[in-house]
Parts: structure tokens; C-alpha cells; sequence
């Protein structure tokens, strides 16, 4: 199975005109803002679209298609009715600076979104802009700048991480200007406190922590780790993207967090439609509210109305051009309606449920969990470190052995400070039956790699291409078509070596 | 339990081979005084059936017939093809393109994505999405800054014709970067920067310089000398653009006698929805030689073990997830699904299309200012030539001719005086290739009535 | 050319290698007296734009808030995901399964609805579908005269209490096969068939005997006797029933002592919408030993070369296709895609969903009668208990109710006067799952509100 | 590739809860009608049913994934608007018998249907109501048959039908209570006048045909049939199935035809759904206008309105529930509105442009073209007896082997009268690109062939099953699940031999 480009799919001339305008109107313009040479887009029928992107769709693996246990990603089932509705016209043909006036309904489901999130996380306001998890942390830092810089307290530029986090949590710092301080974890998972008492002072900003960790564990010391950021005049950051794991059973502000970001995408089960959009809303304590990024929902004695810098003086300011991803943020609406309290009470139970009965089955088949004597959250790992050593068989080629059976492989190689690890993440939405489908496959694969594994090196084979040339990918780098005629022979060679 | 899975059976049948009497105690490692109460914050579940009653009445509540609104934003046809394949269950389930032989679908979209916007911006190179417009321009700032290291000023220069929400986002995420925005006022008769106030700062450091084309306005800017003054001055242009515009307009790689090395915007014109101003995506898009400071993913065309052609996600140590602290940004979760519709859209339109809904458009909104300029009062507020947007100067508030417009089941515009408190009684109004010749009609008389009734009010 | 993808470079060369100058020539065996001029009638081509104006305009126009029809269309809840999947492009587009290896996604699909449709209704084999409830009724009959070979009468007995345009669609299909429907009239109060005048065709040649549960009136027949007696006579018995209803409702292959062997009936409220009366689809099955004189498709479970299952149309010898005049049916084209979304429904509905779904409808239809009967004047018009349907006799003229409740957004139910002269100011009701108590609480009052009116006009 | 049964997914206990209603009301009805067991269907989660539909999706060709040159089928691109807007909700919530007064959107669309439909035929009238092409048929032969009986000539009760006739046309004569005459074909492919003039007389009722015929050619005679049937009593009824090839070219009401039905889901690109539904909407001309079935829309003064046996006394009566497969009426409506005139006369021009492209490339690469001295119409038919004979590969091996290619089989073995044939018809929306691609396949099949054949006989090799057992599927009568406690050990074995 191969798919030409759709460039290569087209003829000079073909289109498909029932999408355009039937007259064009001359446009007097100036000359000098004329463009001369059209651009290179395909000329095809619709049919050459429909089927061209029809077929590529089918060559993607996804939940709808696949069972997709990709650990700190929580790909559970996004259901199907949260996008009929969110795509009711009255939603997707507003327009992000119609009047209030006739935004009312639009607002209510902002609103009361809003709300839900208070609850389930115990913060005391939440602002729905930010686009993605990695701009909730941006906003999240950016807030804890802001707050110590608000008090004169203009000395603190660190931003101390986990060895263990999340490549946005680093990166995020960075972009706030501060600079990353990296604490270790101790043998059992957990954050290693007594380096974390020496990192701490004067210039501490704050700390940035998912729990569970993105190592699959619940950091029992969490009070304690509160109490040394706190005193030290710091400020906690939760990096919700494993909320799945905890949902109904703690709440981010009981545990000492003064501000958050919630992955919509991951918990809330909106798509992640290959790469995005996602969410990654914002909510803060009392300490953090007035800082959050503008505009956020109010309201007044006639209905909703946005807040904005009138409001917000302090808020840190605007982060996308108008209010977030909107259309995710009705998906989040409509999937808590639809499971409630009591549904979304569950996730958590069914999550640990499935994640610790993976790991356990895993264990009995032979695998090495990364810390066996702890719980696994919604999410374990494993380590094939034995098996690269032994056969050479590496993390990477239990993935791929995997895909040949169907399955989606884990996340491979994160957290970094792992080495050969799977990060496994069943989630709540996959059933008993799968899981054991899932067991069998690793046994087998483990099985194989135990005698030659070569099998697995070769995987793998009954996808539409076989294992690909990442150096060459970096090496050669061709990151656009160009058209025989103007090619001169090649694609941008050697523009970059990685 | 709606999307669990689990008979009773199967959970007696998972907890012991666990080890444990009940779910709970798999959270046995929480400390007990952390453990909350129910969610009592969020209420029952109710079914999908009443979910989507709920949903429909809301909707409904928000419903326009007629929308001139632009300022960033635009409505134009989305063929149906776009989001019944958009929508397709395996481009909108799938993650990150990560395991590439499992996603050659998606990574070949982008990979076709890549391209058509590259020749769109007249550039070598486009990466695979960023959140929106305005955060494109911050990033894009923020790269400019990373690549022109001979300049020492971190000194962006930033009309005042550039959309403010996009001056704001900017300011908000470059902020604790210690980048300094200076803006440019822009010329009160033509709507254009007033290139003799940029000309003011010839000789000083200047980082880069951000060209909007068009701007806030809808007028088109002169971007040739922009582009050149920049270059003369060792800054790094930023070209913000429209790209529906750019099935007419000259790319930005071909302003000047060099073009512009960087071009960025909102992807929204390209088949996404208004949705209330979500999900869109942002582009950016650059030169060859300064792809490794181009924030977010990029596709690469490669071969497999059989020396077939295939797609992978590559220069990933440019990222977050390699490069943490380092990385050029923090962005991870793209607008991939957006991306997929932009790449269908653009497919469907093709070169023709494209100029063609831009023509229409830029016509429409001709035809549109004439024919309110016609109205006792109305006058053009601009004199140079604009795209598909015009700001109109009313005798009376533009605010209440709005709202009274929005009764009659049509949004007027955007009464620039809350972002520009120099323009009073001026609308921001847009035409696309949506609005018919009765459309207008419909405008234009609506809004002679309302201004005659505010002035007969006042 | 909107969907067609020839440049004229094509069709240049394509003409070329078939030898002839033009298009026109590959007409040349017309006859030129026979060549017609334009199609004036049809107008000028519009872009997908403009159509989707038009049809949204058009839709608009017959929107309404709260529907209480039945009478052979239901509104039920159907599940976002039913149509997300059914309109996917390998579904949609595809033919009838003829080349069964690259069909099999639509054969497991038809595979598995017979099985559904099987147990559901207490039979062996189902059909792949026929066109809809009434012309299914009809085939039925067909088929019943056919498997009866001892019967030479064919006389088949039809209650009153069927659908009239079901009985209408019956005569106009086997009229010309010399088919004698004779009608049985219902018993006025209770509204189920008189058993007695049923009776009194004992001892003659009967063919078939047409079992409706429930019958045009929402009300239960008494299919045992019903059933016992077709029997006892040597009749085929024929079930004709709503699918919904035996989520609840005993199954037609258990009635009477052994059951009834053919069963038909329409399958749109599995799923499909009330799109103003199609497509919707009919299913029959029937008993094992009948299967070779069932009409329509079948499709069958077999291995291929390497052992492995699969599926394949199978008794294609009963069909047109190969038997031509000596065929089961002309049938050949059916409702597949309605099959494919009532094969997804029934599996999110499951056993319990399906019988939640009928016993809610049941309990709302009830609830709207008791609270419909304190109205003054308001009375059920039959005793016998019914599943969601129900006769209301008015004390005006229903008609007139009818049109002014529609004013108000509500439609209100069918005046049965049209159909039964003799029920004059009676309204068939039906309330399914999807109306909430406010939804029965709204009708009530405008029921009471607008007989008021009437009466006081009057 | 292959899938469980969704019953073989799913769990007893387990279901999509969030479909349900969320109460269950105690019904009170008394217990002989109620339901002791509960029906055999999946229980399952809403992912288990998005996952397996959408697989088994997967493993259908179509003519959004795949070239479908089915002959007689005119499988062209369904384009995507027409499902959008048909699927409108002020469309598909609207109940069938809603009053008139709330139904002129709707109808304003049917009845400018209607209209439309005349002008592409020449017709008098339409009944949009025949759910299919065999039931528009139906509708023809028994209007036919009406006319005779009110004139009170009732002994016309042949129907005479061309021995390459489509097997609908027999079989609805029989239904229609005819008899049938065969009119054999000469070699020209033409229909033999001669035998035909033989068969008239005073039991003839009419004559079935669709011209272009199902063997690819138009037939020139046509006036001739005409005047031979008319002139003994006769009526012509058209089979609209071909109308593609003569869109603007032939008015089938011009040819002499006094009734006819169009598929709509051949010409007018309405979808096939793997099966249906179709539309056989039915046009008369003045003579038999009268008889057309019920309901019709006509005009009032306000509007649009339902004509019933009140105003057409002579109708055949009612053929559906309500007034047939209105979506798909729908469809074809926007259909004709986005071709318009001028795009509904380019359809026959390139639908017969592609055929006559195809099938001289066929010829030149060395296929049996049935009649090589005639234009293609839309379609053409090539015939395999000759490899059949010299290697056994026959034409279901070559349809096979097209499969493994990644291309849609043509018709295989219709029309019947011509040995081991292909009917192709490419259709005016495929591209010279894919038909060359197609050639190029069938060139290479065809070499195959000429070798051994060996290759052709195993095909096809990469669908989700090889070739099926069609003789043990009639012979072992599995047509439905039953799990395996309840089996017995047996499926329906022998029911019913072939
Ligand atoms: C633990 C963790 N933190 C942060 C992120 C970043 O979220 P996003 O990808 O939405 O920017 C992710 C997502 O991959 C994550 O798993
Ligand atoms: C020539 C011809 N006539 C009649 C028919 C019957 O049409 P339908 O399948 O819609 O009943 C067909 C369709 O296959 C056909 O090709």
C-alpha cells in the first residue's frame, strides 16, 4: 500500500470548480502586489481528493482503529457525539468577536466548563485559553514570574524539574526566562527530597510536577515536597497531563499546587487528531487567580460576558488571538456532561484498574517493571534493558513487533533517565479482552526476542513501509515536493545535519 | 458506566489476578488525607440523546444569518469534502505521528502540507503548525531573535497596523525573553506604516522588523520597501500574512529585492471554521538555511529498509522532547487535525480556486464600501488599496449601529475605536466570496436605516 | 467541469488513439433525427457554495420543534456515532458486494444484521432487505403464496388495523399476481382486530393471514389467537411488526403455539432518520424450510482457499440477477447503507438499550394519554393496551387542532379520519424516549389550550 | 486482515450506556406480550462498535478508495455535498406525513426534481416514489398493463424483453403477472427486428429495453422497434439504467418510449451504500401519465402540495410507505443543480469518451472486443473465451487478479448471452491517468494469462480473504451467528442445496 503525492495525482488545468466562485471579478490592484507565478498547489477533481485522502487515512493507525496504549498521552476513546456537537452550526459558524449579545449560548458551555474544572481539580478560577498543554505551562510559569515580580520579588528565575519531566516542562521555563533546575528521583520513583533542599532558596520560582509522575507513580511525599517550595518562597506547578490517573480521588490544590494546566485532550478525551489541537486550560489557587491570561468567562446580571485587561489588570495577558481552541473546549463540555460525577469518578478507577493489570500480567509473563513494588498509576513502565542486552533486541523493536500485531506501541524511551523503556497506558476505555490481546502479543514478542530476534529487528513488514532511515530523514533533508521540471536534480540536500 | 467497558466479571477477574479485594486499594500509595469527596461541582451524567438537546439549544441561541466580521477571522466556503474526510476517524483519533511506519497517513498530509504552504509563502521550508496566528507571530519573533545573532538588541520593530490581539499575544509570550517590541504608528490618510516614522530608526540595532500584509485594516501595505529597509538595516524580516490572500497577493519571498526569509500567520481562511475563534493554526514557514531554529514539527520524506519512499517526523532535536531546556520552543501538541483540513482544502481549491476566492472576496468588499460610501456620511477611512477588508468611517457610534444591525440578524463589523481610540465611529467591515450581490444590498440598506435612525435619535 | 477531471490535453489525446476529431463523433451511430437540443428545463450549474445556501434555506423552512407523528415513522434517538460511521466513504460508496473479496467489510456487516434481525424476531433466516416496511409487506405476501403450495385460494386475510398505506402498497404489488386481500375489520372499542369476524372465514381456503403487532393504532393485538387460528386454517401467518417493540414485545416465532414463520416489517426506527419517509429499509426473515422462496439478498458464511472465513452472497440462484422471470423478486438494488446504520444502532443499543428504548417510548405514550385524558372532552378511543402509539379522540375536529398546534411548533399527530372515516375528531399520538415530561407537559397544554379555542369558536 | 464478529466482542453485561435512556419505567403490560428472553445482540462498548465498523469499512473496495469500472453501474463520484445538504436536519428530522404547511421547503425541492427529470427525458410527467430501478420497473410494466384493462384490452399480457436484458426486466414482467418473449440479439449487437416482428400481436403488451442496451451499443433500429410495437398495440417501456451514455444527447421520450425509469443512483451519482439505496423514479408520457403511481407533487396557489387517488383516479396506486427514498431524491436534486444544463450534457460526452478510449486501448493490447465494429456507449464488453479455452483463465480469474491491483472487477458473466465477458464502464469522473493505469493492469493480466495463468487462478492474494467458497456458503447455509452454547455443535447445515 502506497499513495502517490497529490502534486503527482494532478494535470495542468484539472480542478475541482464546483468549490469555486464561478466568476472572477477583475481586481484592479496595483501591479507590484500581484503575485506572478501561481503557487504549487494540486490540480485535481474531488475525486482525486476524496480518494487520495481516503486513502491515507487508512493508513494510520488510531483509537478508532487500533488499540493505543501510548503512556502519558491517555489515548482513550474520544466519543463520537462530543463531535456532532460541537460541530452544530450555531458553534462552528460563530464568530470568535460576535456581540455577547448573541454569544450567550456559546458562553453558558464556557461557563459552566469553567466551573467543572474548579471542581474536579479545587482550583479557585480557571481561564480556558491556552491552545495545548505546553502553553498552560507557559501560562502557569508565566503567572508565578508575574506574582513574584508583582511583590518586588524580582530575584527568582528558577524553575526546578524533575529529571523525570516532560520535555515541555524544561522547555516551557526556558521561554519564561528562568532557568531549568533538574532534581533527581530516588530508586523508588518518587522525587529525591534532600537534593530538593538544596536547590531551593532565594531564587527558587517555583517547581514544576505532574503526579503521578510521568514515571507511572504516585509521589508520596507530595505534602513534604509542598512544604520545601513553600517555604523556600517558591510556588507548585501541576503538569496535569496524567489527571486521568487521580480524577475524584485528589484534588491538585489539596496536594499544595497553586496553579495548573489541564490536557484536555488527554483526560477529557477530546481527539488528538493526529498531533492536535488539544487544550491545555489553566486554573490557579487564590494566590495565582489574578494572574491568569485573559479573557475568561464572568458574568453579569443579563448573562455571560468576557473578562478582560479591564478586569484582569494583573492577568499576564492574551496568549492566542482570540480565546483558545474553542471547539475543543465544547468536546471537554459535552464528554462531562455525558459521564458526570459520578462517570468521571470512574475514569480513575478504571484507568488503575487496567494499568496495574497490565503490569502485573506483564510481570507474570516475564518483563522487568521499572519499580515493581510500587503501584502502577494510569500508567506503568517497563524496561527491556535485559533484552538489548542479551539479543540486542532494543525497546524500539518491541514496538515495532508490536505495530506488526496491530497494536500501537507504548511510548518508547521517555522518560529519558529510563533506559529501554515502554511507557504502557491501556486507559479506562479498553476492555479485559484487549488488554489479555495486548499480554499475549508482549509474550510472544518477549518469546521471540529471547530466541534469535531477528523477527523483531525486522518489524515492521505488514505496514504500508517498513522500518525508515531517520538519519537519512535528518541528513537529506526533503521536507517539501518540488515538480520534475524545476527539481535540477535533487531535493534540499545536506541543508542541515541533525 | 458509559465508555467503560467492564462487566462486573471482568473487574473480580482483574482485581484478583492484581492481588487486591476492590479498586480502591490500588490507591492505596495516596496519602489518606489527600483523598477528596465526590466532584459535587460537576453535575449528573445524562444521556447522549439529552446531551446533544442541551447542545442544540445553545447553538441555536447563537446563530447569525449574515456575518461581515473579518479582523482575523474569516468565513469563506469550506467545501463538505474538507470535514467528512477530516473528520475520518483515523486522521481525528491518532496522535502524534510518532511511530512513523504506524502513521504514514497523517505524516504524508503534513508532508503535502509542508509544501503547498512553502510555495504559498514563497519559502523553502514550512513546518507542520503552531497554535494560531498571533502565537505564530511570537514565535516567529522569537526565532527571528534566536537567528539573527549578529544583532545584539533583541529590538522587534511592530506596526501598529499589525492586529492588537496578535501585538498582545506577542508581548505576553516574549515578554520574560527581554525582547523589546517597538511599534510603528501607521499613516492616519493611507492606513498604511508610516514608512518615514520606520525610516526613523535607520541605524540602530534593529533585530527584526514585522510586515503585516495586509494589516488590521485590510489595507495592503508597501511591503517592497518595507522589506527593503529591513535588509539595508541587518534586521530580519517577519512577513504576517493572510493566505487566502496569497492566491493574489506576491508571496513574501519575493518582496524586495530579496523577499522576506520568514513568513508566518493564521491557517483559519484554509477550510477551518470560525468556531468562536478555535481551533485554527498557525503557519510558519522560512528559509533553508534557518530551518534549525524553526520552532515545532517538521515532516521529512525518507526511504525504508526496501528503499521505499516514506514519510517520518525529522530535525526532531530541534524540539522539546530531545532538547528540553534548549529545544527552539515548547510546543508539542500541535493543530495537527487542522492541518489535515487546510492540506484537503487547499487541494480542492488548488491555484485557480484559491485566486479566485481571493479576487471575489477583494471584489466584494469593493463593491461593498462603494456602495456604503454612497450613504450620507459613510466615507472610507483609508485611501490606499485593501484586500478583502475596509474600515469604514460612520457619522454616528459605530457600537450602537451594531447592535441595532445584530438584531436584524446581521454583524456589522468591529467598531475599532476599543483598539483604536483615534478611530471613532469606524467599522471594521469584511466581504468574502460567501456574500452575494443581494448580501450586500442587504448590508448597505440595513446600515442606511440604522444610521439614520441613530442620528434622528441623537 | 466540476467532476470531470479531463484537461484538454487529455481528451486531445484521448481522441487521438481512438481516431476521431471530436467528442461528438463517438455519437455518430445516433440517428440525427433523434439528437435532442439543451436541457432547458434544468437550470444553469451553481457552485457547491451556492447549492449549500439554497438547501439550507430550503431545510430551514420545514424545521419543527416537537414532532408526536408515528403512524410508520418513528423519531428515535440515534447515536452520533450510527451515521459518523455509515456515511464513511468505504460504506457509502461502495456496490452491491458482487466481487465478495473486496467486499467483505459490507458482507460481515449484512452478516451480522441478519443475525440480529433474526433473533429479534424469533426466526432462522433474515434477508440482506427489501425497500421498505410497506412494499416488504408485500413481498411477504408474495412469498407466503408462494411457499403455500397447498393453498390454491390465494386469498389472503388483512386486518383493517394495518396500515393503510401499507395495505394500499400490498394491492398495488400483487394486484396483478390474481392476490385476493380480504380486509377484517377491528373492534371499535377495543381497537384490536375482531377475532369473530376473523372466524367467520373458518373452513375456507386461506392463504395467508397478516398479523400486525402492534397494529396502525399503537394497540396489541391478540397474536396467539391470531396466530393459533391461521394455523389451525393452514394459512401461513405473516407477522408484520415494529422492530423497536420486540426489545419488549414477544416475538412473532413465538406466538401461538408455534410461532408464525414469516416476519416483516420496517426497520427505520433502528437507527435511520425520518428523512420525510426514506430511505428507509424493510426486513423480512422467516422460518429455515422457507428460505428458498425468500425474496432478496442473502448472505452467507463460508471459508476461502486458505480455510478462512468469510463471507459471500449465497442462494443467488433465487434472484433476477440469475433466474430472471422465474425469480423470488425483482428486487436488486436495495437499502444496504440503511442496514449498515441499523446493524451499528443495534449493536450500541444492545439487548438492554433496546428495551429500555421500548419501554420508555411505551411509558411516555401512556403518561401523554393519562395526562391528555383529563382534558375535558379528551378520551382514548380504544380499551386494548398499546405499545407507543395511541388514539385520542378529540372533542373537536382533529384537523383543526392539528394545524394550529403546528403554529406553535408542535406536531401534534395524524387526523385518522382521512384514513377511518368512522373515527371522526380522533388523532393517532405517538411519544417516544426522546420526549422529556416538559416535552408531554408542552402538548397537554397546548392540546387543552387549542380545543378550548375551538370550541369557542364553534 | 479479518474481524471478529461484533458478537464474538463483546461481554454479557457489557453495553454503550450513554445511548440508553437513563431510566427504565416499568410497563405494565400483561405478560403473554412481553419478551422472555432477550434477543441475541452485541453487548458492547461504543468504542468496541466504532472500532470493528470502522474496520470492517476498511476491508471494502469503493469508489472513494479504489477505481470501480462495474459495468451497468455506473459507479461515478458521489459527490460529497450532496450527502451534507441532504443531510440538513430541517431534511432528515422531517416525518413523512407532516402537514403540507410544513413541508414546502421540501417539496419545492421534489417538485423542481420532477421538472428537471422531464427535461432529460421528454416525458410528461414524474412519480419520484420507486424506491429502486426494478420497482420503477414494476411501476412501468403495471401502468402498461392499466392502460390495456381501462381501454378495456385485456389480453395484452406479454411483455417482450431482449435476451440481453438486464434480469430485473423479466423478472418484473413476471411480477407484473406477464408473460415473457425473448427477442434474441443479432451479431451487430443490435436487437433482430425480424424474430421481433414475429412476436408481436394482439397479447403483446409491450417491449422493455434500455438503449444504449446492456451489451454497450446503441441501437441504431430503434425507430423501427418503435413503430413495430406501437403498430401492433404496444407500449415501449425504457429502462433508464444507461441513461449516462445519452444525457443530452437523446430524449428516450424522442426515441419513442411512452415510459421509463432512472436510476438515480447511476446517473445521477447517488450513492450505492454496498447495495443501495437506489431510486427508480418513473416518467410517462401523455398517454400514461394518468397511471403513474401516487403520490406526485403538484402546485396549489400557496405553494406545493401532495397529489393523491384523489386527483389521479387511474394511478397503479401507492409502491411505498410514504412517497419512497426521499434522501435520495434529495441528492440527485443538488446533484443536477451542481452539474446544471451544461454539466449534465459533459456527462455523456466523457463517460462515452472514456469507454471508447478504453476499449481501444483493450483492443490494441490484444483483448476480444465483443463488438469491435460499434461505438462503446458508456460501457463495452470484452470477452475472455479465448484464454479461457487456451489456458482456463477465465473472466472471474481476470477479475480477481484486477483485484490484487488494487482495481474494482468490471462485470463479470452479464449480460448472460455472452461467454466468459467483462462489462466495463469507466465512467466520465475517473481520469485518462487511471484509466491508463487501468490498461496497464489488464495488459499485464493478460500476459500472465498467456504464460500459465497459474498466477491469475490464485488471485487474488492481498484482500482481506482469497477466493471463497461459493458452493459450500450454498450448500452449508450459515447465514447467521449462533454462539457456541446454544450451537449445538452445527450451523444451519444443508438447508437448502443449490
Ligand atoms: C506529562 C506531560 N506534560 C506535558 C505535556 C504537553 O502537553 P501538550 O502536548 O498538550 O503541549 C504532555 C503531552 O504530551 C505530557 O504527557
Ligand atoms: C440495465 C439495468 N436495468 C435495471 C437495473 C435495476 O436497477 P435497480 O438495481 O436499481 O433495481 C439495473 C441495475 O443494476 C441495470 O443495470
Amino acid at each position: 500500500m502506497s499513495e502517490l503525492l497529490i502534486f503527482e495525482r494532478g494535470q495542468p488545468g484539472r480542478s475541482a470548480s464546483a468549490q469555486f466562485p464561478r466568476h472572477e471579478s477583475a481586481h484592479e490592484l496595483p501591479a507590484q502586489f500581484v503575485r506572478s507565478e501561481p503557487p504549487l498547489l494540486p490540480e485535481v477533481s474531488e475525486l482525486d481528493v476524496v480518494r487520495h485522502y481516503t486513502r491515507l487515512s487508512q493508513m494510520n493507525f488510531s483509537i478508532d482503529t487500533h488499540f493505543y496504549p501510548l503512556g502519558s498521552c491517555t489515548m482513550k476513546y474520544n466519543p463520537r457525539g462530543c463531535n456532532s456537537f460541537a460541530s452544530l452550526p450555531g458553534f462552528t459558524q460563530r464568530h470568535p468577536l460576535a456581540p455577547e449579545s448573541s454569544s450567550q449560548g456559546f458562553l453558558t458551555c464556557l461557563f459552566e466548563l469553567q466551573e467543572m474544572l474548579k471542581s474536579v481539580t479545587g482550583m479557585a478560577a480557571f481561564s480556558l485559553t491556552p491552545m495545548a498543554g505546553a502553553q498552560g505551562e507557559l501560562a502557569g510559569v508565566a503567572m508565578i514570574r508575574a506574582y513574584h515580580v508583582d511583590r518586588g520579588d524580582i530575584g527568582r528565575t528558577e524553575i526546578i524539574v524533575p529529571d523525570a519531566a516532560h520535555g515541555t516542562n524544561p522547555a516551557t521555563a526556558t521561554m519564561c526566562g528562568c532557568t531549568v533546575k533538574e532534581v533527581p528521583t530516588r530508586a523508588d520513583g518518587d522525587v529525591n527530597l534532600d537534593v530538593l533542599r538544596e536547590l531551593v532558596g532565594s531564587q527558587t520560582a517555583g517547581i514544576m510536577l505532574t503526579n503521578p509522575s510521568t514515571l507511572g507513580v504516585f509521589d508520596k511525599n507530595i505534602k513534604a515536597i509542598e512544604e520545601v517550595i513553600h517555604a523556600a518562597g517558591g510556588l507548585l506547578y501541576y503538569d496535569g497531563a496524567n489527571l486521568n490517573a487521580i480524577l475524584g480521588k485528589v484534588l491538585p490544590a489539596e496536594m499544595g499546587f497553586d496553579v495548573m494546566h489541564i490536557n484536555l485532550h488527554k483526560t477529557f478525551a477530546t481527539p488528538h487528531g493526529g498531533g492536535g489541537p488539544g487544550s491545555g486550560v489553566v486554573g490557579a489557587g487564590e494566590t495565582l487567580k489574578p494572574f491568569l491570561p485573559i479573557p475568561v468567562v464572568g458574568t453579569t446580571a443579563n448573562g455571560y460576558r468576557w473578562l478582560d485587561e479591564a478586569d484582569l489588570p494583573k492577568s499576564i495577558g492574551r496568549l492566542s488571538a482570540f480565546m483558545g481552541n474553542a471547539g475543543v473546549l465544547l468536546r471537554a463540555y459535552i464528554y462531562m456532561r455525558l459521564l458526570g460525577r459520578e462517570g468521571l469518578e470512574r475514569v480513575a478507577d478504571y484507568a488503575v484498574l487496567n494499568a496495574n493489570y497490565v503490569m502485573v500480567q506483564l510481570r507474570k509473563a516475564g518483563f522487568d517493571i521499572v519499580f515493581p513494588d510500587r503501584r502502577a498509576s494510569h500508567e506503568f513502565l517497563v524496561t527491556l534493558k535485559r533484552q538489548t542486552k542479551s539479543k540486542g533486541v532494543t525497546a524500539m523493536d518491541f514496538a515495532k513487533a508490536l505495530l506488526d500485531r496491530g497494536i500501537h506501541a507504548p511510548t518508547t524511551y521517555f522518560p529519558l533517565l529510563v533506559p529501554e523503556c515502554l511507557l504502557i497506558e491501556p486507559t479506562e476505555t479498553e476492555s479485559k479482552q484487549t488488554l489479555d490481546h495486548f499480554v499475549a502479543a508482549m509474550t510472544e514478542i518477549l518469546a521471540e526476542a529471547a530466541s534469535s530476534g531477528a523477527q523483531c529487528k525486522d518489524a515492521p513488514v505488514t505496514t504500508p513501509v517498513k522500518r525508515l532511515d531517520d538519519v537519512r530523514a535528518a541528513r537529506q533533508l526533503d521536507v517539501r515536493y518540488q515538480p520534475p521540471e524545476t527539481d535540477g536534480g535533487a531535493q534540499i540536500v545536506n541543508a542541515a545535519a541533525d | 458506566m458509559p465508555f467503560i467497558p467492564h462487566t462486573d466479571h471482568d473487574t473480580q477477574l482483574m482485581l484478583q489476578a492484581i492481588g487486591v479485594d476492590d479498586i480502591n486499594s490500588l490507591f492505596d500509595e495516596i496519602p489518606d488525607e489527600l483523598r477528596c469527596g465526590k466532584l459535587m461541582g460537576v453535575p449528573t451524567a445524562i444521556s447522549e440523546y439529552e446531551v446533544g438537546r442541551l447542545m442544540r439549544r445553545q447553538a441555536d441561541k447563537d446563530r447569525v444569518e449574515l456575518n461581515f466580521l473579518g479582523a482575523g477571522a474569516y468565513e469563506h466556503h469550506i467545501p463538505a469534502a474538507v470535514w467528512e474526510l477530516t473528520t475520518r476517524g483515523e486522521f481525528y483519533s491518532a496522535y502524534t505521528p510518532y511511530q512513523a511506519e504506524a502513521s504514514q497517513g497523517t505524516l504524508q498530509v503534513i508532508y503535502e502540507y509542508q509544501t503547498m504552504m512553502a510555495s504559498l509563502t514563497g519559502q523553502d521550508v514550512s513546518n507542520a503548525s503552531l497554535y494560531d496566528g498571533a502565537s505564530a507571530l511570537a514565535e516567529a519573533t522569537l526565532m527571528a531573535v534566536r537567528v539573527n545573532r549578529a544583532s545584539k538588541s533583541r529590538r522587534v520593530l511592530i506596526p501598529q497596523s499589525v492586529h492588537p490581539h496578535y501585538a498582545a499575544v506577542t508581548k505576553a509570550i516574549t515578554a520574560s525573553q527581554s525582547i523589546e517590541l517597538v511599534q510603528i504608528p501607521y499613516d492616519p490618510n493611507s492606513g498604511q506604516t508610516d514608512l518615514a516614522a520606520l525610516r526613523s530608526h535607520a541605524g540602530t540595532d534593529i533585530t527584526a522588523v514585522i510586515i503585516p500584509q495586509p494589516n488590521v485594516f485590510g489595507v495592503l501595505e508597501q511591503v517592497d520597501e518595507f522589506a527593503d529597509w529591513a535588509a539595508d538595516q541587518g534586521a530580519l524580516g517577519i512577513a504576517l500574512v493572510n493566505p487566502i490572500s496569497l492566491g493574489l497577493l506576491r508571496p513574501p519571498g519575493e518582496w524586495g529585492r530579496e523577499g522576506v526569509p520568514i513568513v508566518c500567520g493564521e491557517g483559519q481562511p484554509l477550510g477551518v471554521p470560525l468556531s468562536s475563534g478555535g481551533p485554527y493554526f498557525g503557519f510558519l514557514t522560512c528559509r533553508e538555511a534557518l530551518v534549525r531554529q524553526l520552532p515545532g514539527r517538521l515532516v521529512g520524506r525518507t526511504v525504508d529498509r526496501d528503499g521505499k519512499l516514506g514519510f517520518t517526523l525529522t530535525l526532531q532535536a530541534r524540539e522539546q522532547h530531545i532538547r528540553r531546556s534548549r529545544a527552539t520552543s515548547n510546543i508539542c501538541t500541535n493543530q495537527g487535525l487542522m492541518v489535515t483540513a487546510a492540506t484537503i482544502y487547499m487541494s480542492l481549491l488548488g491555484p485557480q480556486g484559491l485566486r479566485r476566492v481571493a479576487a471575489e472576496s477583494h471584489a466584494k468588499t469593493r463593491g461593498l464600501a462603494a456602495a456604503a460610501a454612497m450613504i450620507d456620511g459613510v466615507e472610507p477611512a483609508f485611501t490606499a488599496p485593501h484586500f478583502h477588508e475596509v474600515v469604514l468611517r460612520l457619522p454616528v457610534r459605530a457600537g450602537a449601529v451594531i447592535e441595532k444591525m445584530r438584531r436584524q440578524g446581521i454583524l456589522a463589523g468591529i467598531a475599532l475605536s476599543s483598539w483604536y481610540p483615534e478611530l471613532e465611529n469606524c467599522l471594521l467591515v469584511c466581504a468574502t466570496e460567501t456574500k452575494t450581490d443581494a448580501d450586500l444590498h442587504t448590508y448597505v440598506q440595513a446600515l442606511g436605516q440604522q444610521i439614520e435612525a441613530s442620528r434622528a435619535a441623537s
